[in-house]
């Protein structure tokens, strides 16, 4: 299903503050119901120990076009109005955002719905790596998602 | 061994370009090649891991779609975002 | 349940911008993930009329001391770090914010869960009622929500 | 009529308030009253409608909740929030 409503879709080199971004983003202010998750880097590892740092890998090309496709299915599936991702790549530092989904509808149902659809679709669809940094400098590349 | 006909691209990510120490390499196409016929002639293994995936002109396909002159190929271990 | 997690509740009688709310609350910007929900009103009534605006009336004491014991009820049976409530009361006009919503958790699961079950109990249980101000100065008092 | 006992407050609310005319009075408390044998003396009908709840001291409480001397009783017609 194809969807020709605005879909805007960034991967960000470098640190980002996602109300900015909302702020550019004139959807939230036109609909009636807006569905936002923001998610940032842990300090902790899979295993517990202080983070020195993360790093993003992606597909360039194939990793944009995904989002895009992903983006424009779930608008499609769940009858929105707006979609808004940006995602993070590169080097991440503790407590800076990865990720942000935004989704604006005519109601809460949609808007919420689509949203949590959305980035499950990111997380399993679309090409990222995550290798974590230790303190200690050790590097280790995470495999599949934090649960649910 | 079969036949070369033409070339294709292969791309490594993540933990599998550190493990193989290339990201990007020319491979000549043997006819009927598909992405699991690749992974074995590079030397990966028998069978692709489970979880890992195959884009071929950066969409996913099967392992057993057929590869065609010109083809990028890419072998994407689990993905990690969000 | 209680809970002693950071919860901050308040009624808004004059317009406010959900972005600049969420400005000021820290716990976006500290934990993992954080669940947002921003509802505005829309322009034309439960008829499809146009409207001029709304009139929001509340229970004082009693709407604040429900939003605090929901939003703490969801907060405990989530398990979540931290609650955010802004509801409009008064008159509001289309477009301008009506509620928002937001939770931060470690994990997208529960902050995303929370935001949604809490946006219910609002809706549900806090003593709000909406009228409607058709253009032509008609007046109609809303009964129960719009469909999820 | 039963012996009166003190007083409550009773709050009406949104369409219910319009439609009484009035917002908060002070109402006789007679024995064994309830929110639905108040909402019967003060003309509002036999019985509360669906959607409409009732608040005592401003928690929400069934209709059948015995009042106390110096409760305040709301009416609550359906909520319609958020």
């Amino acid at each position: 299903m194809a969807s020709s409503i605005p879909i805007d879709v960034a991967l960000c080199s470098n640190a980002f503050e996602p109300l900015a971004e909302l702020q550019q983003w004139p959807h939230h202010q036109s609909n009636a119901a807006t569905g936002i998750f923001i998610g940032r880097m842990r300090s902790q590892g899979s295993s517990a120990e202080e983070l020195e740092a993360m790093q993003l890998e992606h597909y360039p090309g194939m990793t944009e076009r995904q989002l895009q496709h992903l983006a424009s299915d779930a608008a499609a599936s769940h009858g929105v109005r707006a979609v808004l991702i940006r995602h993070r790549i590169g080097r991440v530092t503790p407590n800076q955002a990865l990720v942000l989904v935004a989704v604006s509808a005519d109601r809460r149902g949609p808007a919420q719905r689509c949203c949590q659809a959305l980035l499950e679709a990111i997380k399993h669809d679309a090409p990222f790596w995550k290798q974590e940094i230790s303190r200690s400098g050790e590097r280790r590349w995470i495999e599949g998602n934090t649960p649910l | 061994m079969q036949q070369s006909s033409g070339s294709i691209t292969v791309r490594l990510f993540a933990a599998l370009r550190e493990q193989a120490g290339w990201d990007q390499r020319s491979w000549p196409l043997t006819s009927g090649a598909d992405a699991l016929s690749v992974w074995q002639a590079l030397g990966f293994g028998d069978a692709i891991p489970d979880g890992t995936r195959i884009a071929i002109n950066q969409e996913f396909e099967s392992p057993r779609q057929q590869l065609q002159q010109g083809d990028e190929l890419a072998f994407l271990p689990p993905i990690s975002g969000g």
